[in-house]
Formats: C-alpha cells, sequence, structure tokens
C-alpha cells in the first residue's frame, strides 16, 4: 500500500528520539518491568538498610525464633535456624542481580566479537563457530553447569562462569544472525566501496544497526541467569549455607516446607518476581524496538 | 553428531580426571588407610596415565559399560537402563502437555489481539518462563499434596500398588504398559502420579510455545498470500484454520527439539522434588555424592537423547516446510 | 583507441552450497568471459534482465566481490593486481551509486556524516574544511545546510538518491559505476536524477558505467549499449545503432517488449516463450538457443563469439 | 454513454488511514465510471493512492488503520459499502477478482499451487474435488502454462515469477469475473516475461470478456494494454479520459508533466522535462489544487478552491483551474 505504513517525518533532529521515549511511555509492560528493575536495584543497593534483621543474613542463629509465621517482626516468618526470611531475601538480592550481571556479562563479552567477525567475515570461522554453537544449544543448559559444579565442587564464581560458558553461543548466534542482514545492506557496501577500513565498517555501520536485538536479550537474560543461578543453587551447586541466597533458602526449607509453607513461598517469590520485571522489561524493548511486532 | 559426543565424553572426562577431590577417598569412605587407597585406585584404574583411562572409558561405553558408581556402587549402566523410561515418559507427557494446551492458546490470543484473553495469555506467557520450576513444584506440593490433599505428593506410583496390581514390564513405560495390560487401577496410580511433574516441567515450554505461536500466528496473518486468500473470498475461518496454521505452526515444530531438551534438562529439578526414579534424580543424587562416573553416565544418555530428538525435530520441520524438503538444508 | 576502463575475459561464479550431506558443488555462472572498455567521458550502459549478471560486474570492478579470473584496468592499472594500499589509492577515482537509497544510506547517521565518510576515510581535511566541503558536494546536487543535520529517513527516494551522489563525488572520481540508479525511483523524480547526473557528467568530464534494465533509460543516457544475456554480452555497439536496428535475436525481443507510452507506436511485438534459464544449469551451445525463434542445429553445440558486424558493433550471433 | 452499460461507479470517495500522531488521508474524493468490457488504466507514482482505490473496491483496506470516510462505490449498480463481510466474499473472487504485484509471495509457501487453485474453484462452485482440480488444471493450460497436471503439484518457490503471476492469474479468472483489479501485476517481473503476461492478459480478455482495472505506475503498459486512463496525484483523480486523450492531448500539468518525463524508446535525446518540488505530504491540511506548489501555471484561484472534476469534451474529464485559460 505504497508509503502509507511508513511514517516518515520530515521535521526535528530529535523525532526519533521522541518517537521511541513516546512509544515507552505508552508500553505498559516496560515501564512496568522499569520499575520493579529499579527497585530491585536500589534494594540491592541498599540492603543492609532495609533488612529488619542484617545479621540473620550472614548466619547467626536464633533456635528460640525458630520457624515463626509471618508476624510484625518478622514480615515474611523464620526460618529453622530462627533466621528472619525478609532479610535474608532483601540480602539475597545482591548476590542474585549481581551474578545475573556477571552471566550476561561475560556471556556478552565473549559472544558479540565472535558473533561479529563470524557474521562479517563468513567462511570457516563462522562454520566452526556455528558448529560449536549448535553443539552447545542441542543440550539443556543446565547440564554442563551441573557437571562442572558437581565435579569442581561448589562456588559462585564456578556457578557463574560455567553458566556464562553456556550461555554466551546464544549471543554469539543472535548478534551474527543480525550481522548477516545488517551485512546485505547496501549501505555497507557502499561504505567498503568508499574504501572505509573493516574495523570501522564493523563499529559504525554494523554493530550500530544490530544493536537493538542484543539489548532485548541482554535485559531478558538478566532474568533467566538469575533463574538459572537460584537453580543450581537449589540443587546444591553454588551457594553454600549459610549464604542467603535464594535457591539455596528453598532447598534447605524442602524437609519441612510442607508444615512452613513460608520458608519457601517468600524466596521463590523474590526469584519470581525479578525474573519476570526483566522478561516484562525486555518484551516491552523488543516491542519498542521492532516495528514487526508492534 | 558423532563429534559433538566425542567432545563430549572428552570435555566429561577431562573434568572428572582434574577433580579436586579423589575419587578413591570417596569410594572407601571416611578415614582410608593407604593400602586401602592404593587397592582402590588399582581397582579403579586410576592409576595409569590419562590418555590409556580415557580410552578404556569410551571402550568399555561404546559396549555399554559405564563402570560402577561410587555412591551405590551398582554398575552404572543396569541403574540407567531402569531409571531411563521414567524419565522419557515423564518428559514425553510434559511435552505433550504443553503442545496440547500452547498451540491453541497461542492460536486463539494471535487472532483475538488485545482482546481480555490475549492480555491474560500474555501475562501467563511472561510469568511462565520467570517462575522458578523446583519452587513452582514445591508450591504445586503446598496445594494439592499438603492444603486440599488431592493428589500424591511424589513417586511414581503408590507402593502398595505393586503388590495389588503390579505392573508387567513391557516398555517400562507405567502409562502404557498399565494401558496395555487392562490394569487400570495401576493406570489411574501411575497417571495422578504422573500430573504434578508433569505439569510443572511443563510450565516454562508451555509458556514459550504460547508466546512463540503467537507471534508467528500475528506475522502470518500480515502475509501477502493471507491477503490473496482473503481477496478471493475465503472466509476467515478458512483462512485462520488452514492457511494460516500451517505457515503459523512451523517455527513452533522447529523449537521442538529444543523445547524436549531444555524440559529434560528441567527433569533434574522435578524429579529431585517430587523424588521420581528417574535419571533427573539419579543425576541430582550423583551431584550432591561427588559421584563422578554416575554424572558422567547421565551426562552422556542425556547427550544421545537431545542429539536424537534434535535429528526428529530436523525431520518433522522438513516433512510439514515444502521448502525446507526440496533445499535439503536447514 | 585507448579506454580509460578496460574489463577483460571477467568470469565471476558463485558456489553454489546443496545441503549438508552431499560434496558436491555447482556454480552459479552469474558472469561468464565479458570483456569491454570505456573511454574517457562515455557513458556505457549495461542492460540486461535481472539475474543476467549486471550489478556482480559492478561489483566486481570496485572489488566488493572477488572475480573468478580475468582482468579490469583502470588507468591501466591492474585493479586485480594491486596490493591493498595501491587499491584504496585508486578506489578514490572511481565511486559507485546504489540502486535502492533506502538502504545504501545508513539509518543511524545524520547527511553530514554520510557525505563526509569518504573523506575522512582518505584524507585528513577536518573541522570547518570538512563543512564547507560537504557543503559545497551538497550544493552540486541541489541540496543545502539544511539538510546537513537529518537522518536518511527524513528524506524522499530522490532526495536520497541525489545525496548517494553527493558522496560519491566526495573525492572527485573519475569514474563512476551507476548500479540501477533511477529504479526505485517514480518517473518525475527519475527525470531528476537523470539530468543531474548528465549535467554532472558535462561538469567533471566523468565516465559512467550506468547499470539498468530500463532500456527506454539506458538508451536516454548512455553513448554505447552493451546487453547481457545469462552473464554474458549477446550484442553491444553505439547506442543508435543498437536500438535502430537490434541484430541479436535476444536484442530484438527485449527491444520489441519495452512498452512505449505512446498508444500509436505500432511495433511487431516478438514474444518470447518460457523463462530465463537457471544460472546453475546454463544451455550448452548458445545460451539463448532455448528460447530462440532463429534456432540453427549449430546452436546447441558451439558458443558464439562477439564478433564486430558494423564498425564498432558487435554481437554474438551464429545468423552473422 | 449508455446508463445500463457502466459496470463500476465510484463517487466521492475518501480514506483514511491513522497514524501515530496524525492522520493520512490517502484518497481525497474520487469519482470514476467504468464501464463493462472496458480495460481502464489507474496511473500515478507511488503513494498517489491507487493501490488503496483497488483495495477499497474489495473492501481490503486493512481496518484499523484504514477508514472509509465517505462515498460510495456501486458495482452493477449494487453499493459495496454497505455489504456486510459474508456478501463480500461472495463478491470477491467470484464477480470481482484481484491479483498483486509480487506473485511470489501472493502464494501460499506451504500449499502446492493445484491446492490453492482448487480451493478458490470449490469455494465459489460448489463442486467435487476432482471437478475443481480439472477446472484449475484446464485454466493452467488457459494462461499458458504447458503440463498443468506436474505444474499443478508444485509449490510455489518452484515457481518463477512469470509462472506465479500466471498462477495467480489463473485463480482470479476461474470464476469467470466480471471485474478483474489487477494491482501492478507486471511491476517485479522482467521486460520480456512483462511482455508475456500482458499479452496474455490482451488474449485472455478478449476470450473471456472480462473487464480489467489496471493499476501500474509505467505509462508504456498502460498505453500497450488500455482503453481508458485515469491519473491520480496525491489521493485525486486529475485526470480521465480515452488513451488517445490522455496520450496525444493532456491537458493537466500534471499529466503533460509526467508524459514529458518518461525517456521513450527512440525519443529525442534532449534532456527532459521534470516536474520539480515533491509530492504535497499527505497527512498535513491542505487547500485549492493539490498540484499547485509543482505547477509553473498559477492563478490565483488554484489556492482557493479544489478544482472539481468537470468533462471538458467527451468522455475526457479534468480537475483543473486552468482549463479554459489554456485552451
Amino acid at each position: 500500500m505504497d508509503n502509507v505504513t511508513s511514517e516518515v517525518s520530515q521535521t526535528g533532529r530529535f523525532e526519533r528520539v521522541y518517537y521511541y521515549l513516546y512509544l515507552m511511555r505508552k508500553n505498559r509492560l516496560l515501564m512496568l518491568g522499569l520499575c520493579i528493575g529499579m527497585i530491585l536495584f536500589l534494594t540491592a543497593l541498599f540492603a543492609p538498610w532495609i533488612a529488619t534483621h542484617p545479621e540473620d543474613a550472614y548466619g547467626s542463629l536464633n533456635m528460640k525464633e525458630k520457624l515463626r509465621p509471618p508476624g510484625a517482626d518478622h514480615f515474611m516468618g523464620t526460618d529453622n535456624y530462627g533466621r528472619d526470611i525478609f532479610s535474608r531475601v532483601v540480602i539475597g538480592t545482591r548476590k542474585s542481580l549481581s551474578i545475573g550481571i556477571g552471566i550476561v556479562l561475560i556471556a556478552l563479552i565473549i559472544g558479540l566479537p565472535l558473533g561479529l567477525i563470524a557474521g562479517y567475515y563468513g567462511g570457516k570461522i563462522d562454520e566452526l563457530l556455528m558448529r560449536t554453537c549448535d553443539g552447545f544449544l542441542s543440550f539443556p543448559q543446565l547440564l554442563l553447569p551441573i557437571v562442572i559444579g558437581g565435579v569442581f565442587g561448589s562456588s559462585m564464581k564456578i556457578n557463574m562462569i560455567s553458566l556464562a560458558i553456556v550461555w554466551w553461543p546464544w549471543y554469539a548466534r543472535l548478534v551474527r544472525s543480525q550481522v548477516l542482514l545488517v551485512r546485505e545492506q547496501l549501505y555497507v557496501m557502499a561504505a567498503k566501496s568508499i574504501g572505509v577500513k573493516d574495523r570501522i565498517i564493523i563499529v559504525r555501520h554494523i554493530l550500530a544497526n544490530s544493536i537493538s536485538p542484543v539489548l532485548v536479550q541482554v535485559s531478558l537474560d538478566l532474568g533467566y541467569a538469575i533463574l538459572a543461578s537460584a537453580s543450581l543453587s537449589f540443587i546444591g551447586i553454588g551457594a553454600k549455607p549459610p549464604a542467603a541466597e535464594w535457591g539455596l533458602m528453598i532447598s534447605e526449607a524442602r524437609p519441612f516446607f510442607l508444615n512452613f509453607w513460608w520458608t519457601t513461598t517468600f524466596p521463590g517469590l523474590a526469584i519470581f518476581v525479578s525474573v519476570f520485571a526483566f522478561n516484562m522489561l525486555g518484551d516491552g524493548l523488543k516491542e519498542v524496538l521492532d516495528p514487526k511486532v508492534r | 553428531m558423532v563429534i559433538v559426543l566425542t567432545v563430549l565424553t572428552m570435555v566429561t572426562f577431562f573434568f572428572s580426571t582434574i577433580a579436586p577431590s579423589d575419587p578413591a577417598a570417596l569410594w572407601v569412605g571416611p578415614r582410608p588407610k593407604p593400602q586401602q587407597l592404593e587397592r582402590v585406585r588399582e581397582m579403579l584404574g586410576l592409576d595409569k596415565p590419562i590418555h590409556v583411562r580415557y580410552l578404556h572409558y569410551v571402550k568399555n561405553m561404546v559396549h555399554g559399560d559405564f563402570g560402577k558408581s561410587i555412591r551405590t556402587k551398582q554398575p552404572i549402566t543396569e541403574e540407567l537402563r531402569r531409571y531411563f523410561p521414567a524419565t522419557i515418559e515423564l518428559v514425553t507427557f510434559a511435552m505433550i502437555f504443553s503442545l496440547i494446551i500452547g498451540i491453541p492458546i497461542g492460536v486463539y490470543t494471535a487472532f483475538n489481539r488485545e482482546s481480555f484473553w490475549d492480555h491474560t495469555g500474555r501475562i501467563f506467557s511472561l510469568s511462565g518462563v520467570a517462575v522458578p520450576i523446583f519452587w513452582l513444584g514445591m508450591m504445586f506440593q503446598l496445594l494439592f499434596c499438603s492444603f486440599w490433599d488431592v493428589l500424591p505428593l511424589q513417586g511414581r506410583i503408590s507402593s502398595y500398588m505393586l503388590y495389588t496390581n503390579p505392573i508387567d514390564s513391557i516398555t517400562g513405560f507405567h502409562l502404557v504398559d498399565t494401558a496395555i495390560t487392562g490394569n487400570w487401577i495401576a493406570f489411574k496410580s501411575a497417571f495422578i502420579h504422573m500430573l504434578l511433574p508433569a505439569v510443572t516441567l511443563s510450565f516454562a515450554s508451555l509458556a514459550f510455545i504460547v508466546r512463540l505461536t503467537r507471534s508467528s500466528m500475528i506475522e502470518v496473518i500480515n502475509e501477502n498470500y493471507i491477503r490473496t486468500a482473503r481477496a478471493f473470498g475465503i472466509g476467515e475461518n478458512l483462512i485462520k484454520y488452514k492457511y494460516a496454521i500451517k505457515n503459523g505452526l512451523i517455527p513452533t515444530i522447529t523449537i521442538l527439539g529444543l523445547s524436549y531438551t531444555y524440559e529434560i534438562g528441567g527433569s533434574i529439578l522435578v524429579e529431585s522434588i517430587f523424588d521420581w526414579p528417574g535419571l533427573g534424580r539419579y543425576m541430582w543424587l550423583s551431584v550432591i555424592n561427588n559421584d563422578y562416573p554416575g554424572i558422567m553416565g547421565v551426562t552422556i544418555v542425556f547427550a544421545v537423547i537431545c542429539c536424537l530428538v534434535n535429528l526428529i525435530a530436523d525431520l518433522l520441520c522438513a516433512l510439514v516446510d515444502p521448502r525446507v524438503r526440496l533445499t535439503g538444508s536447514r | 583507441m585507448s579506454y580509460l576502463v578496460e574489463v577483460n575475459h571477467l568470469k565471476k561464479y558463485f558456489p553454489l552450497k546443496k545441503g549438508v550431506f552431499s560434496r558436491h558443488k555447482d556454480f552459479v555462472c552469474a558472469v561468464d568471459n565479458v570483456s569491454f572498455g570505456i573511454s574517457k567521458g562515455e557513458t556505457l550502459g549495461l542492460v540486461g534482465e535481472s539475474g543476467c549478471g549486471k550489478t556482480t560486474i559492478g561489483r566486481t570492478i570496485m572489488k566488493l566481490i572477488e572475480p573468478t579470473s580475468g582482468n579490469a584496468f583502470f588507468d591501466s592499472n591492474n585493479l586485480f593486481l594491486l596490493n591493498p594500499k595501491k587499491l584504496r589509492e585508486i578506489r578514490k577515482k572511481i565511486a559507485l551509486v546504489f540502486q535502492d537509497p533506502y538502504s545504501s544510506l545508513n539509518p543511524r547517521m545524520q547527511v553530514r556524516d554520510i557525505i563526509a565518510e569518504p573523506l575522512t576515510t582518505h584524507t585528513d581535511i577536518k573541522n570547518s574544511q570538512l563543512r564547507d566541503k560537504v557543503l559545497e558536494l551538497l550544493s552540486y546536487v541541489g541540496m543545502g545546510k539544511e539538510h546537513m543535520m537529518r537522518y536518511p529517513h527524513q528524506f524522499s527516494g530522490g532526495q536520497l538518491q541525489r545525496i548517494s551522489v553527493a558522496r560519491a563525488l566526495a573525492l572527485n572520481p573519475s569514474f563512476m559505476v551507476l548500479d540501477e540508479p533511477t529504479s526505485a525511483l517514480d518517473v518525475s523524480v527519475q527525470a531528476q536524477v537523470l539530468n543531474l547526473l548528465a549535467d554532472l557528467q558535462e561538469t567533471f568530464n566523468l565516465t559512467y558505467l550506468f547499470i539498468s534494465h530500463n532500456l527506454s533509460v539506458v538508451e536516454h543516457i548512455s553513448h554505447r549499449v552493451a546487453i547481457m544475456y545469462l552473464g554474458r554480452i549477446v550484442e553491444m555497439g553505439p547506442t543508435k545503432n543498437i536500438f535502430a536496428n537490434p541484430l541479436h535475436p535476444y536484442a530484438k525481443a527485449l527491444l520489441s517488449a519495452v512498452p512505449n507510452p505512446d498508444p500509436d507506436h505500432q511495433q511487431e511485438e516478438v514474444i518470447l516463450t518460457g523463462d530465463v534459464p537457471s544460472p546453475v544449469n546454463i544451455p550448452e551451445g548458445c545460451r539463448f538457443h532455448t528460447r530462440c525463434n532463429y534456432k540453427m542445429p549449430i546452436c546447441q553445440r558451439i558458443e558464439p563469439d562477439l564478433k564486430e558486424k558494423e564498425p564498432g558493433h558487435e554481437v554474438a550471433c551464429h545468423l552473422y | 454513454m449508455n446508463r445500463d452499460n457502466i459496470l463500476l461507479d465510484i463517487k466521492d470517495l475518501h480514506i483514511e488511514f491513522s497514524l501515530y500522531k496524525s492522520t493520512l488521508k490517502a484518497i481525497r474524493g474520487i469519482s470514476l465510471t467504468m464501464h463493462k468490457g472496458e480495460t481502464l488504466g489507474l496511473v500515478g507514482e507511488s503513494g498517489c493512492g491507487k493501490s488503496i482505490t483497488a483495495s477499497s473496491i474489495m473492501q481490503l483496506i486493512p481496518c484499523p488503520p484504514g477508514k472509509i470516510v465517505s462515498g460510495e462505490i456501486r458495482f452493477q449498480g449494487e453499493n459495496l459499502l454497505i455489504k456486510n463481510d459474508n456478501q463480500m466474499r461472495e463478491i470477491r473472487g467470484k464477480t470481482i477478482s484481484m491479483i498483486f504485484q509480487d506473485p511470489m509471495t501472493s502464494l501460499n509457501p506451504v500449499f502446492s499451487v493445484g491446492d490453492q487453485i482448487k480451493s478458490v474453484i470449490k469455494h465459489h462452485e460448489k463442486c467435487s474435488t476432482t471437478a475443481a482440480l480439472n477446472k484449475a488444471a484446464e485454466m493452467c493450460s488457459m494462461v499458458g502454462l504447458a503440463d498443468p497436471k506436474s505444474i499443478l503439484k508444485k509449490y510455489p518457490h518452484e515457481l518463477s515469477g512469470g509462472m506465479c503471476q500466471r498462477i495467480m492469474i489463473a485463480m482470479a479468472l476461474s470464476c469467470r469475473p466480471s471485474l478483474l483489479i489487477a494491482d501492478e501485476p507486471t511491476t517485479a517481473l522482467d521486460v520480456t516475461v512483462q511482455a508475456q503476461i500482458l499479452k496474455l492478459m490482451r488474449d485472455l480478455k478478449k476470450e473471456i470478456n472480462t473487464s480489467i482495472l489496471l493499476i501500474t505506475h509505467d505509462l508504456g503498459v498502460v498505453a500497450k494494454t488500455c482503453e481508458k486512463v485515469a491519473v491520480m496525484y496525491a489521493g485525486r483523480i486529475v485526470e480521465y479520459g480515452t488513451l488517445q486523450h490522455i496520450f496525444k492531448n493532456p491537458q493537466h500539468p500534471y499529466t503533460q508533466g509526467l508524459l514529458a518525463s518518461t525517456p521513450k524508446l527512440g525519443g529525442d535525446k534532449n534532456r527532459l522535462e521534470t516536474i520539480e518540488g515533491n509530492v504535497p505530504d499527505l497527512t498535513t491540511q491542505l487547500n485549492g489544487c493539490l498540484f499547485k506548489p509543482r505547477c509553473n501555471a498559477v492563478n490565483e484561484k488554484c489556492a482557493m478552491e479544489s478544482p472539481g472534476i468537470k468533462e471538458v469534451e467527451q468522455d475526457h474529464f479534468l480537475s483543473c483551474h486552468l482549463f479554459n485559460t489554456v485552451k
């Protein structure tokens, strides 16, 4: 239908920015995700001040207060060692957020350049990289971290690295597929015909035009990474008691949770809410950035 | 595929050899005597150089021998054989469940965009991938087993069933076996035991399938050929449920393999919660007991399953999409 | 007569990957043994239907695609044998304008930066000098200061194509490859761009390789024309001769197929049967014999070479 | 002309599209009459609304964002705009058919072409599958496809663009419609294939006596196939008449400019005439003649009121204030 659908505007240098801001404000999903995300970050930042019993997060026992239901003193009750669950959940935010960011960052640092190079140059490098990625992607994501964790013993650091190892192929593949699309655009060929150096073409022309889906994926993955690391901790790989880690807290409560519901419900809700927030953020961003979904 | 498997065995084997803790020590138990350790080392073949051990391991593996478990001291192959059907049954059931529920929801919401059910479905699918399944499983247990007490807490079948209505093991899948033999009492027991773990396991891929189906259906109904069908006066319902669906489901079929492998990974968590006697629980037990041969054995079996599943998914894809069929490439 | 640009026996085969399991490799024969030359200040029109390899020729000359074999000379430098440094020098003298103005300009860059890109790549001009130069280039194509800070999506197709031309002019090239520069534009805008190109050629004594599928446009702008079919030139000569008296049966059919915007224009229509064969399986012998109305037995066996029929007018057909 | 002979009558059609922050008034009052057995060419540059007009006849405009604000489209005496979806479905593909610009994407990639033609025939004729398949094969040989039986088994991606367009034509003509709307049917095709398709359309028109509404931007295609021509500019028809009127005696400055800026084979090699400036922004409120900013012969009336469409000689309609002064 000719150019009816292309909304070309003739005025204003910042028109496009305004347009995106407008779409972002209009997108309730994105705004909600953004809000919860902000709250999470603030909570992590000020955790020791928010927590009512900060010392409980670091392994102090208080057997007198054991397994109290939620109440005025303990908003979310106490666990089998009498520790305040609210405080532990709040302080656990730090661990979860930092490990989530860590995983995504490492994965991005490995995956982005590899995807760019493979996509831009193609050929043997591309073939090798893609076969490697296929190999990684055809197995359950948690399998390798479990093997690594099971063999090397558990620690948050190993956890983070092993998850990043299985995570980067997703980025490599995403970036590559984007680069393959952008590479065929005529402006890339135009730049080549002018004699612009490869390095500049990759950064200025290709990266700049293929970054938005990566941003979406990053915000989604922040959530998934938190989920994955919590799952590992739950299995018994990762955080060690008495650390305040959500997955571990649920795991520790397993023997008695049927009678004391609050011991698992609140840490689980914390995981759910944070992953949900990043999901909304990513989904909203996608709607704003990708005209096809809109 | 063979290459992938080879690399995988090497990696897992390599990990197990550089592991910080000593398998022999674990075998013997606490406070070992040096002679004991020596003897166990010899027995486990730990005194030989690494490549010899690897070749030995692969040779045995090809013959179907994964060695002995450090935890149970049983041959791993036999244990895996016993647990294998339980996992496959659970995962397949979960997969079928997520397809049967997920595809109609996805299609419906795509055709009724911006409606109430669309928004509900959207929130559901967003939360579905966000919920930690191990926690979800426990919440289900709280609700259905502890609070309402309508479903069994854990296990694969009621234990007394083994005496009252014993199951003839034909395929190893309880549901199939009981259905074949007409053992309906046992069937019912197996089925209700299956419900909670399967629903828990399918939750994430269900949400994923809903999302994918919805977005690809929306894309398809904006295509030129749908406009063509409209221009030729084909009815809206026929367009939607005959023309658009076949195109719209192609992406869903391509990710079937991915979802299946995802659920296999999830089975480790779910089986440990519901005490489901399958590979996932075996893996979990091996992990917390540092049982390397066990971990390696399950990993290899999982890997083989995943490779096969991906192969089947590719074939399925070629069956539906004529474009893939003819070019021969993926 | 010496040519500014000369292409000798240029071949480009693209390997075609078939499936994961088959080791057998096919080739898309995009350009097959093409030779031509362009004198200084001349426009050579390269016409043919889609998939005949005309775009590939343009890109291979620019070394955007590696040629399979053959030579291309620019100012008596063999483009395919130059070392990268020398090539960069030569490239300043050759510019390329693409078909689709909407995708040939980076949507995330301002017009100012787009036009300045060749300058910053090859020269040390900076700041106010750069700005002046960009303004000068914009003025060549009839645009001004108010357009400098805008992004491509704020322009119409015709304006974008002007910007592309301005960018191409940045380094004072002597040779321009115009790859379907007007086929994405409306007629009235096309006329503007064609006039602009003609003016620039006169002002800067430019040499053009004008690639197009639109015969009327090619007739309008070119001095000489080469007609391609399935990767080969089948007929080449001065525009007037070719359009008045096409020799090759394909050229005849092609010319008669062009719809003329004149209801009284009565012409005998040569309708070809069938489609262009796939460039993967090129017919034996003359590659046009499957659709030719004058097919002879020899056509199925021997591929005709380009032979001079009249002075400067070459044709590759067994009829002559 | 004979009143009963009118096939299609569009009266003062207005169509709007709502966009982000603005409304695009795509069609700004079109009136057009088409007679039985006629081939009418609707020409204009991109964005002038010719495709939207065509889709509105079939009521295929996606709404929202599109909306038919006012006007009336009478087909064989009945107003199509008041018909409901079910009634329209009876008409689409049976009495009015439509073919599109890009034949490759207009056919469904996962069904064989035979399947697609067959279901259209079955849908409208209520016949058995074998009868429909036979009819499909018959249609295929009518549009010049050799070996129809094997072609019907193929999928669209196995066929070339020209073959796909033939399939589309076969599908469109299978129910013998009284009107065929062809929306840029040859734009995506090569010249030699375009010649094949245009010849096919001319031949078929004689054979089954269908009226054709041909939408194109190519004046050459119009000259080759049509009897009447309507020239559109910015959502309005500026001139409408027989082929001879438009090409030999154009009256509107836009038509004149359009013809002069088209390079012709064998034409003189002088500079091409151009129309300076750009198409107006259709999202804004525009007064007077829409061509005014690009016109060389403006008078004071042009800025004030929009010129209505008037018959200046028999069958030649014009929308321009200059007519009397020019003559």
